[in-house]
This record gives structure tokens, C-alpha cells and sequence, in this order.
């Protein structure tokens, strides 16, 4: 179907010419793809989160399989901010030049972290349209708790990085407390939120009594998650007015649209581009499709639009 | 340096998909794009239908390929539910593959090679040692198994005519009883080495690397992770580093330097 | 295989012949399975949720698909406590006598319907080994928050019930904040727990932009929730010290091994008896297999032996 | 008195499965138990191999049942994913099926009665004339289709030589052109009835409910709800009733009086 609907969004002041982003950490930095397909039709990718020193990540094995899903427990394994810029800094600069937006994603074990990791990202990657905080990192002085598990932890984090850059913060959160989490981040000035990170799982080896990776508990993503994750971005559409991305199993284009209806500005498609690696530009279509047959003239029109 | 990526989505069809082996399968894949591009040591990121709840694809060596006939051999093992789905492809079904993926084997010229494989590990040794004997080395062969049914590549192995072949298996049902590392030994005891190449469960490549490493023999090992992508987007297919850190297996492998891995 | 490891577990209270229960709502009163198996083989049931009055529900449609699971709103549709037992007393008590404990959910919008259930359960089932009371159900006075959405709510509606039987009290919780939550109900007297209720989630008909059930969200059960209710159990274990029944996804005797490894005494099937109405034995003998395959002579050994 | 369950979970076999029309088929099942507890209305619920992502059986009326043979015959329509498996499913091919489901029509002798059909209503529409007309009543069938090749159960409807068959389609590419409860209309105007049974799309069953209850005459209708168990022991297939509060469409029904439905 040829369209004439205008795709072009703004997610929190990161201008994408069309709501189709990819999760963070299932994108690898864009170049694996671009055997597949020219990723510069996207609206945006976000890169794999980065510290500002590199982190080794977790041992093998790192995935296992769920029904409908996986696990991951990756652990965030990343060269530090010097070594990703150097790496592929030039791809990335490219890659904003042919219309595609770059969001880099950025890591922390504490406040300190994130605030240096952003300085350097500040001061290196000036190919980054905007930036992802995720806050779900786990907090070193607290045990492994997630550095955003509560609203009072989001809101320092953010209060934190807010002032080192001009550049839109998007925050990445994690699946709970979605609403009250949201209203504290936005009103410590985030630009957007992306919705949602992996859900933390378990899956027991019963012979050995081990757990299948090599944590006990791990990251599920994929279709499994997609109608929590919607209702979650439907949550935070209610609670706060920044622009929303949706993240969790989209594998269609209808998976897409439901985030948009559910006030959703931007979707990221993640565990899709490991099993299918067309899949982001294959939703792109579809979605602008689904666009087209619901006459509007403007995807924005879509935007929160489900009826209840 | 800008990075690239030279990895594909191709369809492909089942030219022939038949039982050679207790749970052992060969399946010829017709797909001429991918069979032009594979290097032995690479392996391909198979798509297997019938089961939606599965999302994730199998990772797959090959043994052969043919570019003129645009076919490409895998022998696998039927071990859980993709592969018992896979063994159920008909000839002309189709599906999708990803490729090539992976670094491959490094075969250049040089003294007698070794090639060491255990089980399903065969068909990239065999890849290898064909490679190997191409480019004008000796190149000697041990290939175990749990048991005689189980084998697969002697005849293939003794195709090559470029150097000995030992069959062992653990059970004593075919060839000499025990191990590949036994055999290994008697023949690093017999010839002077500079290559040598394994693939097969973890353990018997520990031991591979660990013999090869005192022979002071250079060995390349390719590994198997739980992979997802195939393609380097995912870092769920590390391999811990005997210097720290870890690499990628889909990337930086499936073929390693073995004396750079952390056994 | 014939088996000697003995099966018999004990959760809080409820004496149950082996670990295996069923989830309220997904077994309707017992008598439905009696064409497809003996029940009275089960180590419990659980019956569906039950208030003093009668809940009509909530409109069709109640049940759509998901990957891997399915998603529904019947909204605890239940004939009033006096109905029930007239309709199913005299087969629970026969069940009762077959050996299979019968725990009876008590339902309630508010802190007095819950207690005016119990007590009539108290007065008019002398059958109920037990109680299982569901704080997921909405709380009219909130909005329709559900009941025991805090630790406070929670300990409020266990402080209110437990004075008005002595019979065993399960608290069946919802997949949130579970280790504060638990801690909250044991401090108040709750004899088991059992865990997880479905996960919310919503799924929009694109074309129509509405639900596709008659309410905006609904609740998410089956394989593709298991992992996630397995770490919940894990959570709680590692929380209290009062015995977890696990609930979520179990469709073999490997996931219902999982939730013993990760701290369940017994071990409830839900979703998979609708699907495959001969599941809970099939189950019951995989699991017995399992245990005797671990080399125990007593399947309490393997309570909360997950290694990690 | 005690509750008690009469379903049973059967194994089938596929003995045919064959396109009868435009996305219409026809599949005989070989499950003996089930054809000989099966009464005209029942309705049981199919488990449909191939895609573990989808839990849910689907459930199915039947057409007729032959005891004798030991077989069920299916009409079903292909209008997502689960019945174009089902479409697939070979000849010989097997999975398992719930059932005997529900209430079934009530089908006591009595005056001329009139069953109107809508698309893939009329399996167990055709299944009630049949047994309408062997309790010795006089029945006319409505048959009503999108279009000619969606059309099925003429040739069944004639079979009974019971009464008349009127065929309509929505474009007119066979029979009367228009809608089931026209011809309904003229019937109700031709003839006195004492029963109307009925199957099909929502919007058509409360049309002839409403002729019937203007015409004072009884009518059955058969309902479709999202289905999970089958068997009662979910609650998910609430049918709205008129006095208030809801009856469970697997249970309770599938056939309903229709005028005790809040339509
Ligand atoms: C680079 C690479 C090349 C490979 N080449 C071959 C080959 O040429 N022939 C062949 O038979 N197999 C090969 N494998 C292994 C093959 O991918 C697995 O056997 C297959 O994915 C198992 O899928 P399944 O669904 O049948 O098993 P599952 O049901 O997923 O698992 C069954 C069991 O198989 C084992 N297993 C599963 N996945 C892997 C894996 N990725 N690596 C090792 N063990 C695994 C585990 O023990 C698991 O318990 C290769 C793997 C990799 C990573
Ligand atoms: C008691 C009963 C008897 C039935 N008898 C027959 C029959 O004899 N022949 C026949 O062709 N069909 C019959 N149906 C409908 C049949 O069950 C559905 O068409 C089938 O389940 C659709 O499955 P699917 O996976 O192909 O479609 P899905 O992919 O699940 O859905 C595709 C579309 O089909 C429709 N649909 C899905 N499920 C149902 C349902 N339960 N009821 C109505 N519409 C639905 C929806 O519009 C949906 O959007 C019956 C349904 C019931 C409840
Ligand atoms: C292998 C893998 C690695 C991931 N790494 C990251 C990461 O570095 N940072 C992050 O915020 N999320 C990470 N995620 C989560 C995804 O970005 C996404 O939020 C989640 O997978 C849900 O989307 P999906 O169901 O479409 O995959 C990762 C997910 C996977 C599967
Ligand atoms: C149709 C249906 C009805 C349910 N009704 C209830 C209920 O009345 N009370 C309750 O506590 N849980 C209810 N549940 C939740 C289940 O008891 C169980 O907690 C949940 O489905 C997760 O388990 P599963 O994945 O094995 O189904 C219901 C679930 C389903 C699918
Ligand atoms: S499998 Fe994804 S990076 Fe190797
Ligand atoms: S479908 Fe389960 S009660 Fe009717």
C-alpha cells in the first residue's frame, strides 16, 4: 500500500521520521543489520547501554529459551563510552546523516556512574540525537536492587543526569510501578520514557536444580510480554504527558499499533530483530499500513487513541 | 574504520533431509546465495517452522557445501524439540537461514594438520581438514563417538586421503574404545604437528587444547554457545577469555585460538 | 515408574495427600473434571472465587488469545456462598472424604465482604480444609485497585479475617511487590500463600481501537507467565517462612518441579487444565517421577533446593 | 442431588478433510466414543496441532455423526490461524478432542418447523432438521451465504424431503438475493410454525429471534461465544440474559431459548 501519512513523530524533542525504534541491547550499535537491510529508513535505533568504563557482563550461558520468549541475563557487557565511540562513532555519525535518528543508551551502578558516562557521551558522540537512561541497572551499594526501583531512586537518577546535557533524556524503566515512577521522572524533567525493560524471571534446570543461565534470576522479552508491557505503556499514558516509546514483543505491525493506541509515540522493536532480522522495517510497512486504513492523515492522530 | 556486516537472510529448501545415524541426521539445504558465501568454520542460523512458541533459531555448522549445484550439507544430532522438528522437514519445504555467520577456520598452508572431533562436531572438522588437505597438507583424522551408530564422516574423512583416520568410541562398538584424547596422544607421540583444529563437546576440546598446548602445537577450537541473533547484535554468546573479558562466539568465533579461551 | 518417595506435604495447615493443587477459576468446582479423571486423586482443589452475594461479572467477551497463554476478564462471576454450598456441598464433602482437600476462595470488594464470606463459609461448609482468600479483586471504595495492593491493604484484610476461623487461611496474592506483601500477611497470621494471579495486561483490536475483551485490561495466565511466577515464588520464599503454594504456567511436571525447587510446598495448575482437562494427574505423576529421579525419599526435601 | 460431568477427552483420527466451497470444509473424524454420545447440537472442542503458541482448543458443532462408522462430520470455515491449521491437517493425521459439549437442540415431534442457517450456522441447523424431520415434523430450511461458493448444506437440506429449502446470498450469486430472515419473513407469512431453530452470525440470530417472537413462535437459537474449557469450568463464555445476569454459553447452552437471551 503506498501512503500518504505523515509518520513523522517527536519523541521528546528526538525528531523521528517515523515511530519505528529498536530496543536497546538487541540492535547490537546498527551495523550488524545493515547486511539485512538499510537501516537508515528507521526512525531511530538506541544503542546497547554504556558505561563510562566497560563492563565485563555475566558468564555463560546467557539465554535461555521460554515459550514465546527468552531470558537473557547479558548483564549489560560494554566497552565503556571511549572504546564505543572510537568503535563506532563514524557509523553512528553516518547513520544520523542518512535521516535515522541515535539514541545511546546509558549505564550506571550509581549516580556517579551515570553523570560521568553522560559527561563523555556529551563530550564524544555528538552523532547522539538524544540520550536513554536505564534505570534499571543493578545499584552496587544496594545489593543489586535496580538503580530506578523506586520513585525516589528514579527521581534522583534523573535529577542527576538532567542538568549534564541539552541533549532529550529519555528514561528507560522498568516493568513496576510504572505510573508513580513516571510522574516522578517527568517531574524531574525527562523528555520521554520508553516502556518496558525485560521482566525478571527464573528458569530451574530440574535434574541439576541450577538455574538454566548463570544468575538465578534473568530478563524475559518477547511475545510473552507484549500485553503486560502494552497495558504498562497504557498506564503511563495516563499518568504523565511526556511522549512515550513502547517496548515488549512486538513482532507486527498490530503489535506496533497497539502501543500507539495506547499513547504510545514512538515503538521499539528488540528480541524480533535477533529471530527475524527484517522484522523492523517489515512493522514499519505494516504499520504505516495500519495508519493509512484507519484514515487518518497523521500518525499522531493514533496516538492514545484507544477507546474505552 | 567504518564496522560491516556481510551476514544475509536467505529462504532455502530441503533437497534432502534423511536419517544417516542413531538420532543423526544429513540435510542437504538448497539456498545458492548462502553456498557460495560460506567458508568452512562458519556455521548458518537455521529457521525451523512448526512451533511459534520456539522463537529462537538453531545454530548449525555445515560439512559441505556445493556452489554449483547452491547446496549446502549439515549433519546434526536430534537432541531436543527444534531439532526433532527440523529432522521432520520435508524435501521441498522451505524455510529461512541466516548466514554466513561466524570467522571460519584460518587454513593456509603448513606442516601436518590434526583434526580432532567428537560427535556433531564432525562436519566442521571435516570442513576443515578438506580445506586443509586443498591447500596441500597432511592432515590426520580422529573422530569419536558415543557409539557406532552414532558416528558420522569417517567415509568422509577417509575421502580426503591426506593422512591417517582413527575412529574411536566410548562404548568399544566401533574402532579403538575410549576417547578422542587418546587417540590424539598416540599420534602426537607418532608425527610432528603444527595445526591442530577440534570441534565437539567442551570437554573433550579442553582436553584437545590442553594436549595440543603441550605438544606446543597452535589449535583452533570452534565453539558452541546458546546463541540468539548469529549476527554480533545480541552479546548472549559470550565465551570467557583466558586474559579477561569475554568475546562473542557468533563473531569473534565460532572458531577461537583455543589457547585464548578460558576452558 | 512406581515410585516410594512419599508426596505428602503440608501447607500451612492443609494436610494434603502430594503437592498438587488447582488454581481457583480454572477448575470450576471439581465436578466438571469427574468425566475426564478420579479428582479425588488431587492433592487439593481450589475452588472458584466466592462471595456472601452473588457477582454477576463482567460482560463478553471474557477470554482472548495471547502467545503462548491466553487473557481473561470474567471478573469473579460466583453465585453467592449459599448457592454454592447448595449446589456443590454435598460433591466437595464426597470429595473431601476422598481424600483431596478442598480450599475454598473467599471473594470481596471490601473489608466487610470478605469477612461476611467467610463467616458463612465458616457456618454453611464444614467441607473447606481450608481458605484461600484472593485480595486481586477490586476494591470498590479505590477505584477498583485491587484489594491487597499494598502491604498495608493486604495486612488490613488479613487482620479482618483471621479472627473468624480457625481453619488454615492461604492468601492467594497478586504478581506484585510479593516480598513485601508476603511479609505483610505473615506478620498477620496468614498460614500458606499461594502465587502468582494472573499478570494484567491489555489487548487492543486495532481496527476497532477497543479491547478485545469487555474491559480495558484483563489478566495474562499460562506458559508464557511461568518464569516470571517461578522468580515470585523464589521472592516470597526467600521473604517468609510460612509454606508457598506456586501457581502460574504449569503445564508439565518439570515447571511444577520448578516451583518446589524455588520454595513451593504445593504447586497449583491453572490455565492448562482448561486446555488439557487431563493435566493435573499427568502432571502429579511427572512430578512423582521427578522427585523419586532426584534420589529423595520425601518430596519435602526438594522444597526451596534450588542451588544457586 | 450431585453434579456430575458427562465430557470426555477423546483421541480422532482424520479420516477426510477437503474443501467444499470458499474457505469451507469438510473433515470427518474417526473418534467412536464421541459419534455415538454426540446428540444434534452438541458441540465438542478440538485441539488443532502445529502451533504450541496457541493454548486454546476450538470448538466445533457437527454436521452429522455415523454411529455405525464411528465418524463425525465437521463444516468449518478458515478465518484465522487455528482453522487453517486445521485445514491442513492430512487424512490419518490425529490429535484430541473434548466433548460431547453442551446442551444440545430440543428437538421433541410437534408442528412444521423452520431452521434458518447463516454461513457456517449451518452444521448443527442442517443436524436439528434432520433430527426435527425423524421426530416426524415437516421443516423448511433457510440457507443463507455471503456468496454462492461459500454456500454449504443445500444438497443436506434437500436430502430430508421434509419441507422447503430456500437459499439466499448476500450478492445475489445464487438463490434469492438478500438476507435469511427475508425469506424468513415470507415463510412466516406462507406457513404456521411452532418451532424456528437457528445458527449463525450474531446480528442474523437476533433478527429471526425478534420474527419469531413477533410471529409467537418458539425459537431455539444456537450461540457462539470465546470458548476456553468447553466443559463449565471457566466462565468464560457468559451468554447475557434478558432476565439479568449471565448463562454459561458451553453449559447452559450452546442452544438457547431465544427469548430468554438479551440479544
Ligand atoms: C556455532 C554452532 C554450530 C553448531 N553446529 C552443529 C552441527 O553442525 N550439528 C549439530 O547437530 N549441532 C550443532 N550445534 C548445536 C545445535 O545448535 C543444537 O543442538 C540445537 O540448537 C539444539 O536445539 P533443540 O531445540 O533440538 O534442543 P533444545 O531443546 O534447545 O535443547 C536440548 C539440549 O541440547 C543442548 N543444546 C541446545 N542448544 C545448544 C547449543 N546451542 N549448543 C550446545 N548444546 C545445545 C542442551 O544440552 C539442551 O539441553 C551447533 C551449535 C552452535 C552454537
Ligand atoms: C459452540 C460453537 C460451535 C461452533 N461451530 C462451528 C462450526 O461448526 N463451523 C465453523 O466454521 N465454526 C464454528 N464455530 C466457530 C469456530 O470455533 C471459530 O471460527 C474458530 O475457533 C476460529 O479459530 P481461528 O483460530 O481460525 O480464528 P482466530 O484467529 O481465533 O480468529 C479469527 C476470527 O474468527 C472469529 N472467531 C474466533 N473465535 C470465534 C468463536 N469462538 N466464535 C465466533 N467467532 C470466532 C473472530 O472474528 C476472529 O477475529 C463454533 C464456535 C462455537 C463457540
Ligand atoms: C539480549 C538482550 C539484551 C538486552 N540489553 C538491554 C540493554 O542493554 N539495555 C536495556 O535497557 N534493555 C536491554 N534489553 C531489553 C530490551 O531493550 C527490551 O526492553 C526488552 O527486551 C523487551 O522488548 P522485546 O520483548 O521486544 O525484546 C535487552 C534485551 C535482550 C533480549
Ligand atoms: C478463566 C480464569 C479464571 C480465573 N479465576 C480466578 C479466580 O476466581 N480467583 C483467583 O484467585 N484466580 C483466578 N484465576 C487465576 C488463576 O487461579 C491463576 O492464578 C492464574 O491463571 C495463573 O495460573 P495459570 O497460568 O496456571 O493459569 C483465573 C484464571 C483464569 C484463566
Ligand atoms: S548470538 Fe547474538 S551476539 Fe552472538
Ligand atoms: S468455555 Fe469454560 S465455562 Fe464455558
Amino acid at each position: 500500500m503506498v501512503s500518504d501519512v505523515s509518520m513523522a513523530v517527536d519523541l521528546g524533542g528526538i525528531k523521528m521520521k517515523n515511530p519505528i525504534n529498536t530496543a536497546s541491547g538487541t540492535f547490537g550499535n546498527g551495523w550488524q543489520f545493515e547486511g539485512f537491510y538499510d537501516v537508515g529508513q528507521l526512525g531511530a535505533i538506541t544503542t546497547k547501554g554504556c558505561a563510562a568504563e566497560p563492563w565485563d557482563g555475566n558468564p555463560a550461558p546467557r539465554m535461555c529459551e521460554l515459550p514465546s520468549g527468552i531470558m537473557n541475563s547479558v548483564g549489560l557487557q560494554n566497552p565503556g563510552v571511549r572504546e564505543f565511540v572510537r568503535s563506532y562513532g563514524d557509523y553512528l555519525q553516518g547513520l544520523e546523516e542518512r535521516g535515522c535518528r541515535v539514541i545511546c543508551q546509558v549505564a550506571g551502578h550509581s549516580i556517579e556512574e551515570y553523570v560521568r558516562a553522560l559527561e563523555l557521551f556529551e563530550e564524544l558522540a555528538p552523532f547522539a540525537s538524544g540520550f536513554e537512561i536505564n534505570i534499571s541497572c543493578p545499584n552496587v551499594s544496594r545489593g543489586g536492587a535496580a538503580m530506578g526501583a523506586t520513585p525516589e531512586a528514579a527521581a534522583e537518577v534523573m535529577a542527576a543526569v538532567r542538568p549534564r546535557t541539552k541533549r532529550p533524556i529519555v528514561v528507560k524503566m522498568a516493568p513496576h510501578d510504572v505510573a508513580e515512577i513516571a510522574r516522578a521522572l517527568e517531574a524531574e524533567g525527562a523528555d520521554a520514557l520508553s516502556l518496558i525493560n525485560t521482566i525478571p524471571g527464573m528458569a530451574i534446570d530440574v535434574r541439576t536444580r541450577r538455574s538454566k543461565l548463570s544468575r538465578p534470576t534473568a530478563g524475559v522479552s518477547g511475545p510473552a510480554i507484549h500485553a503486560i508491557a502494552v497495558r504498562m505503556v497504557w498506564e503511563a499514558h495516563k499518568a504523565v504527558s511526556i511522549p512515550l516509546c513502547g517496548i515488549g514483543g512486538v513482532t507486527s505491525g498490530e503489535d506496533a499499533a497497539e502501543f500507539i493506541l495506547a499513547g504510545a509515540t514512538a515503538v521499539s522493536v528488540g528480541t524480533q530483530n535477533l529471530v527475524d532480522p527484517t522484522a523492523a522495517p517489515r512493522i514499519l510497512g505494516e504499520l504505516t499500513d495500519w495508519a493509512a486504513s484507519q484514515g487518518v492523515s497523521d500518525i499522531n492522530e493514533l496516538i492514545g487513541a484507544f477507546e474505552c | 574504520m567504518q564496522p560491516s556486516s556481510k551476514v544475509h537472510l536467505y529462504d532455502f529448501e530441503v533437497a534432502s533431509n534423511d536419517a544417516v545415524g542413531e538420532k543423526v541426521y544429513r540435510l542437504v539445504m538448497r539456498s545458492p546465495e548462502l553456498a557460495s558465501e560460506l567458508r568452512p568454520g562458519q556455521f548458518m542460523n537455521v529457521a525451523v517452522p512448526g512451533d511459534a512458541s520456539h522463537i529462537v533459531r538453531l545454530p548449525f555448522s555445515f560439512a559441505s557445501t556445493d556452489p554449483e549445484a547452491g547446496t549446502v550439507e549439515l549433519i546434526y544430532a536430534v537432541v531436543g524439540e527444534g531439532t526433532r522438528r527440523l529432522s521432520e522437514m520435508p524435501a521441498g519445504s522451505t524455510s529461512t537461514v541466516v548466514g554466513p555467520c561466524g570467522n571460519g577456520w584460518d587454513v593456509k598452508p603448513g606442516g601436518r594438520a590434526l583434526a580432532v572431533a567428537g560427535g556433531v562436531g564432525a562436519p566442521p572438522v571435516i570442513a576443515a581438514a578438506r580445506a586443509l588437505a586443498e591447500a596441500g597438507r597432511e592432515v590426520d583424522v580422529v573422530l569419536g563417538a558415543q557409539t557406532k551408530s552414532r558416528l558420522w564422516g569417517e567415509d568422509d574423512a577417509r575421502a580426503l586421503g591426506a593422512g591417517e583416520v582413527v575412529v574411536t568410541t566410548d562404548d568399544g562398538s566401533y574402532g579403538m574404545r575410549g576417547f578422542t584424547t587418546q587417540a590424539m596422544e598416540a599420534l602426537l607421540a607418532r608425527h610432528e604437528y603444527d595445526l591442530v583444529v577440534t570441534c565437539g563437546p567442551a570437554v573433550m576440546m579442553a582436553g584437545v587444547a590442553r594436549l595440543a598446548e603441550g605438544a606446543g602445537v597452535a589449535c583452533q577450537a570452534s565453539l558452541e554457545r546458546m546463541m540468539t541473533c548469529g549476527f554480533g547484535a545480541c552479546s548472549t554468546c559470550n565465551v570467557a577469555m583466558r586474559a579477561g573479558g569475554y568475546k562473542s562466539c557468533c563473531m569473534d568465533g565460532p572458531v577461537f585460538d583455543a589457547s585464548e579461551v578460558a576452558w
